[in-house]
């Protein structure tokens, strides 16, 4: 049971772009995440679930690069990428979104696309350029814009949207970067109904080209667009299927909320509090 | 030069080394803990050796009582301190952190030149601490410089004990590796920091008051001590009072036998030193990994 | 409103600082540019009593024209030292600069004085080279080369037979030129120089050289270091038990003005220097009486150094009754060259270079004075290497 | 680094058309505007000013170079170096050492003190861009402090005392000798276009891609790696041309006082150009500048007689107090009072 089966997810859409294995991470004497092993494929939203300080976010962390494992082993697109650092697997086409809101709030929305596609072809000793000039960022920026519903806001000053708006924002970087894969921290943290409505409708349809790995809280939202459920308890997989057999697995059901459970999502989401974040590793949160 | 020599050196080395971790260990605590930098830190080792220079003729023989009141009087001065000033710089970026403490020596410096004049001033050692003792065949080792070696290993135990075995210290420890956390544990985080610094402020002026009467005191004697303190808290690694210690003792090292065997490059030996630990362990030697 | 901004304060700086026409009549500008802040305070306050003194007896005017003085505070500092000076020469146009303690910023003053054809008094920057390498007609100075006590130092050792000898000092400029000097001194008395130790300024460690010395075993150690470090220095030889069996020698420095803090440790030091509090002339003692009455304080070696600026100053510009018109610039500078000055510390003339040429005095520490025990070295003269004049 | 907050620029109005995109680089209201006007004020002075107050001006303009290039570092990248005297002096001792005693050209001597100041850069970078905050700070300080003791403690730089510049450089181009720096007129004007250049190709900079990562990687680093930008390269790009461009202002210092101090890279002067910016205002070009004439000013006031009597003697007590007033009432700087100025003038929407 521990073990997620990757076997039935492979079956269902071809090869896994990004698969992890054995993954684990020790802070101190504490394991914040061991021994998880997890698939991505493209046309499939793979989310993860589970309470606060499960090891959610360092299992993103562990897989964008932030961290290096303490054991286990990332493949993405074929290539052994657990040695290599954050930036490096970017580019090489690995995207992530922050749980905790991570703009230039200074620069405008596009601006905060088009530096994000820069990071592809940086170009960096022409300094004679001036950055307004690259039209093909400014191209992709707008494009991805359009994507994250925030074409008309193109202009405006990051600091001065919405929250949700910042949100769609973080998605519309991560696609500026052209990524294969993306790791979604808790996309819909603190959105209202209709925002989190016009989110998931984003991420269905980008799965479609994607490989998505969802880390959420909103029982409700993972139930209606995942493809595969991972639900994760002190660091360990305890379950790993699809969002039927989850509703009604037993060792879900008790970790959650002990026994004599109603049905998981209505109770889940009542007992956890939109934007709860894990208390492990905050990323974006820059050590000092 | 033949073992003795050699013996008496490493004995100088340690003997330096002690002195430094003194000032060191606070200014690493107030780092790791505020996360301030703080120049002025310096100037807290020469209110501790002017300290010590206006209150002898007060105490007169009374050497312990003079060190006792000298430590309260800086402490006092470190809990008022951080109230009236440093507490307004935890939110401030490093930057301004850097701007405000440098002006802080500006202004020490001044008003102790306005208090005491910029004259050098000697500080008598106590009668039953004046003699010294043969060593080997060379030369004489004055009692006062083991006391003042004893003085700085008796307060880097206490300030072990106080930081692994009591509650404040695990307060500091937490604080030290992760500021929020402190925060979550409900500790009142003011009144912590009120404490640190206070605590950082008296082992600095501490080093200066058991220091004094071997380097008398004179004007600027803060920020010479400051930069090497800086050094041995980068070697050391922030917030860490064993590493500071190793360090201390490490600085000490260089120093004492980069001024025999490299006398013109000795004044570049100890940074060389930092360079390599750079190099090797860029978070200092005994930084924890978080 | 930037633009408006940055033009004003260009404009500040232009009315600000906007030079004053040279005058020929009118009262001489004397621009003393010394330390007024920091660790050298008390020398340039001395110093400038020491000149006003002398003003004052010639009763406020030199070569019959009134003196007006501009003060700048060198700060020790001799990065800043090129734009101090200049404020006194292109700001104020002083007709003569008196300056300074510190080596380094003489040697820019001097360059400077050089530049702009302005007369400088050095009442006491030791530096060899000002009246060495790079002197100059219109420069010359009323104190020491750093290489004089410490040759009379070095004359002293050899008549006391020390035939291996140590040296300590921190690493600047006067401390290596006062070593070279007391080293030039005992090789001729057939001494020699065994080991050169030294540390970085302001550096006041010095356990690890004392255990250095005591390994060596010299016969003698001389050692220039001031202020903090003199004191430090001294107390911790003393400490070591050293001083009781390898005497320490050094320029007056390592004991003037710190007395009170080394205590008992400098008591029978030896110490060479141009002057003695004690000595027991009359025109010490009417010196030091006026001092004394002007300013309710006790006149040093600094306050001597000041003095006799101005009485060099004083003959000078007596030669050309104070006109300090190109044409007669020549004339003041040979009279201030030629000048015996009757200076408290005995009469001295000037070395073609500019330099005292002075009798050197051994002193003794005796409770808290350096007391006069006898002429090191007679009429000693700077032997200016490299001078062209 | 905790740099974020402190260096946001003033937001810009979004009147630009699409695709021509509100642009981070040009963080200045009016653009070119204000600074050409100010280069041909300045251009212009040497008609009204006294020598001294010329040789002001000059000593000013070197120290806005220095304070631009620190701005590189601090503001537009928000690594806040402590120890950026030492380039300062390396560039000063390459001149003076390079012309040695019969002097050499600036086609010789400006590309060496550029490198030589740059190879430092590198070097020290290389090893502080391993840590971060405190520790950046810490390791800068400690490196220049090092650079320091080299000159002074050796016989390399001619110790304490420093070295003289004998002859000062000359610039000939066919055998004729088109700038030289001995004549007051030449070194003003040469003074005034290497401080406009600085600010246009620091400008330029800022402006364009690599410019832009910094602001990125200033903001906010996390996202600039995760985005896949090494950010380490183009922290380190930005420390060597800071660097390089210390070198140069060093170079004209030396020139200006004819000769070289190990002083000059002592940490005060460290401390005193990182005064000047936050004086100005971090985040702009301009406050660089503003504060490099304000700091200047501000020294002279407080070491006036006339103005504080017998405090000037204790001038660095005023300083400090000032200083301390002032990062507490306007740690935006002068340009922050005047953006706070405009703002109140005319509020935009």
């Amino acid at each position: 049971m521990a073990d997620a089966s990757p076997t039935a997810s492979t079956a269902a859409t071809g090869t896994p772009l990004l698969s992890a294995r054995g993954l684990g991470r020790r802070f101190g004497g504490l394991a914040a995440v061991d021994d998880v092993s997890i698939d991505l494929a493209v046309g499939q939203i793979h989310a993860v679930i589970g309470t606060n300080g499960a090891g959610k976010s360092t299992l993103v962390n562990m897989l964008s690069g932030e961290l290096a494992p303490s054991a286990g082993s990332v493949h993405f697109a074929g290539h052994d990428v657990t040695r290599w650092p954050q930036p490096r697997r970017a580019r090489a086409g690995l995207g992530r979104s922050y749980q905790r809101t991570t703009l230039f709030p200074e620069f405008s929305l596009a601006e905060n696309c088009r530096l994000a596609a820069q990071a592809g072809a940086p170009r960096p000793w022409r300094f004679w350029e001036r950055a307004s000039a690259d039209r093909a960022g400014l191209a992709t920026a707008l494009r991805v814009l359009a994507e994250a519903g925030l074409a008309a806001d193109a202009e405006r000053v990051a600091g001065t949207l919405s929250h949700g708006g910042k949100r769609q924002l973080e998605i519309a970087m991560c696609l500026a970067t052209a990524p294969q894969a993306l790791l979604l921290d808790e996309p819909l943290a603190g959105m209202g109904a209709e925002e989190t409505g016009r989110m998931l409708a984003l991420l269905t349809t980008l799965k479609a080209t994607h490989a998505i790995l969802l880390v959420e809280h909103d029982m409700d939202a993972v139930f209606k667009v995942a493809d595969r459920v991972t639900v994760m308890v002190n660091g360990q997989v305890i379950a790993s299927d699809v969002p039927e057999r989850i509703r009604t697995d037993r060792a879900v059901q008790i970790a959650y909320l002990g026994d004599e459970a109603p049905t998981l999502a209505a109770g889940a989401a009542a007992l956890l509090p939109e934007g709860a974040g894990p208390a492990l590793g905050r990323p974006g949160g820059r050590p000092r | 030069m033949d073992l003795a020599t050699f013996l008496v050196q490493c004995l100088n080395a340690v003997q330096y080394g002690l002195l430094l971790f003194l000032v060191a260990s606070g200014l690493t605590l107030i780092f790791g803990i505020m996360g301030v930098i703080n120049l002025a830190h310096g100037s807290f080792y020469m209110l501790g050796a002017y300290l010590a220079f206006a209150l002898s003729p007060i105490f007169g023989d009374q050497f312990a009582l003079r060190l006792v009141a000298g430590v309260v009087l800086a402490a006092a001065f470190g809990y008022v301190l951080e109230w009236a000033f440093f507490s307004f710089l935890y939110q401030r970026d490093h930057l301004q952190q850097v701007l405000l403490t440098y002006a802080l020596i500006l202004v020490f410096e001044e008003l102790r030149s306005l208090a005491v004049g910029n004259d050098v001033h000697g500080v008598p050692v106590p009668p039953w601490l004046s003699g010294s003792f043969r060593l080997g065949g060379l030369m004489e080792y004055p009692w006062y410089r083991v006391f003042a070696s004893v003085a700085c290993l008796v307060v880097a135990f206490a300030l072990y004990a106080v930081v692994n075995r009591t509650r404040l210290g695990m307060m500091i420890r937490a604080g030290a590796s992760n500021r929020d956390m402190v925060r979550g544990l409900g500790v009142d985080i003011r009144r912590l920091y009120r404490i640190v610094f206070a605590g950082g402020v008296a082992l600095a002026a501490l080093a200066g008051m058991i220091a004094a009467p071997l380097s008398s005191v004179y004007p600027g004697m803060g920020s010479s001590v400051l930069i090497v303190c800086f050094v041995v808290v980068v070697i050391g690694g922030i917030g860490s009072i064993t590493g500071a210690l190793v360090a201390s003792l490490l600085v000490g090292f260089v120093d004492t036998f980069g001024k025999v065997f490299f006398a013109e490059w000795s004044g570049v030996g100890v940074y060389l030193l930092m360079a390599v630990v750079l190099v090797w362990r860029p978070e200092g030697l005994m930084k924890r990994a978080v | 409103m930037r633009p408006t901004f940055t033009t004003l304060a260009t404009a500040l700086v232009a009315t600000a600082f906007a030079a004053p026409a040279f005058a020929q009549s009118g009262p001489i500008k004397v621009g003393l540019m010394l330390p007024y802040s920091g660790t050298y305070a008390s020398l340039g306050n001395a110093i400038e009593n020491g000149f006003k003194l002398y003003v004052q007896e010639q009763g406020g005017k030199l070569g019959g024209r009134e003196v007006q003085y501009f003060k700048v505070d060198d700060e020790s500092e001799p990065s800043k030292a090129t734009d101090n000076v200049n404020k006194l020469i292109k700001r104020d146009g002083v007709d003569v600069l008196v300056g300074t303690v510190h080596s380094g910023v003489a040697l820019a003053m001097a360059k400077a004085a050089r530049e702009n054809n302005v007369l400088m008094v050095i009442p006491n920057a030791g530096a060899d080279a000002i009246t060495g390498a790079l002197c100059s007609a219109g420069v010359v100075r009323s104190s020491f080369s750093n290489w004089q006590p410490g040759y009379a130092m070095g004359i002293v050792a050899g008549q006391k037979g020390v035939k291996r000898a140590m040296t300590v000092t921190w690493n600047y400029a006067a401390g290596t030129e006062s070593v070279k000097g007391f080293a030039e001194g005992l090789e001729k008395g057939g001494g020699k120089v065994i080991k050169d130790l030294n540390l970085p300024f302001p550096g006041v460690e010095f356990q690890a050289l004392l255990t250095e010395i005591a390994a060596q075993k010299p016969d003698a150690v001389y050692s220039f270091f001031a202020g903090g470090g003199a004191v430090k220095f001294v107390k911790d030889y003393a400490a070591a038990g050293l001083n009781k069996t390898i005497p320490l020698y050094g320029p007056g420095f390592l004991t003037d003005g710190t007395l009170e803090a080394q205590g008992a440790s400098a008591q029978g030091m030896l110490t060479t220097l141009h002057y003695a509090d004690d000595l027991n002339t009359p025109r010490n003692n009417a010196f030091r009486k006026a001092y004394a009455i002007a300013y309710k304080a006790q006149p040093d070696v600094y306050s001597v150094q000041g003095y006799d600026a101005a009485q060099i100053l004083a003959a000078g510009l007596k030669a050309v009754d104070g006109d300090l018109s190109a044409g007669k610039r020549d004339a003041l500078t040979t009279a201030m060259h030629k000048t015996v000055v009757d200076s408290p510390r005995g009469k001295f003339a000037l070395s073609a270079a500019g330099n005292p040429i002075q009798d050197m005095y051994l002193r003794e520490v005796k409770g808290n004075n350096n007391e006069f025990r006898s002429i090191a070295v007679k009429a000693l003269a700077d032997p200016a290497r490299g001078c062209k004049l | 680094m905790r740099s974020d907050g402190i260096v946001t620029a003033p937001l810009n109005d979004t009147r630009a058309e699409v695709g021509e995109l509100p642009d981070i680089g040009r963080r200045e209201a009016g653009g070119w505007a204000v600074p050409t006007a100010a280069v041909l004020v300045l251009a212009l002075l040497p008609l009204v000013l006294s020598p001294y107050a010329q040789d002001v001006v000059v000593r000013i303009a070197i120290y806005a170079v220095f304070a631009l290039s620190l701005e590189l570092l601090v503001g537009a990248t928000g690594l806040v170096s402590l120890g950026h005297a030492a380039f300062l002096g390396i560039g000063a001792y390459a001149a003076v050492m390079g012309s040695g005693e019969s002097g050499a050209s600036l086609f010789f001597l400006v590309p060496i003190a550029l490198a030589i100041a740059a190879a430092y850069a590198l070097c020290v970078g290389l090893l502080s861009l391993r840590t971060r905050g405190v520790y950046f700070i810490m390791v800068t300080l400690a490196f220049a402090q090092m650079a320091y003791f080299v000159f002074h403690d050796t016989k390399v730089g001619g110790g304490s005392d420093g070295i003289f510049l004998y002859v000062k450089p000359v610039m000939q181009i066919a055998g004729t000798t088109v700038l030289d720096l001995a004549n007051r007129a030449h070194f003003y004007y040469a003074v005034l276009v290497v401080l406009a250049a600085t600010y246009a190709f620091i400008a330029l900079l800022l402006g364009s891609r690599f410019g832009h990562a910094l602001a990125g990687i200033r903001v906010n680093e996390q996202r600039m790696r995760a985005a896949g930008f090494s950010t380490t390269p183009y922290k380190l790009a930005a420390f060597v041309i800071a660097g390089a461009l210390a070198g140069l202002a060093g170079l004209l210092l030396a020139v200006k006082d004819g000769g070289v101090n190990p002083e000059l890279l002592s940490w005060h002067t460290s401390g005193e150009v990182l005064l000047m910016i936050i004086l100005g205002g971090i985040g702009s070009l301009r406050g660089a500048v503003i504060g490099a004439i304000a700091f200047t000013l501000l020294k002279e006031a407080c070491q006036s007689e006339a103005l504080l009597g017998p405090l000037a003697s204790h001038w660095q007590l005023t300083l400090g107090l000032v200083i301390i007033g002032f990062v507490a009432a306007l740690p935006r700087g002068l340009i922050g009072l005047v953006e706070r100025v405009r703002q109140v003038g005319a509020p935009r929407g």
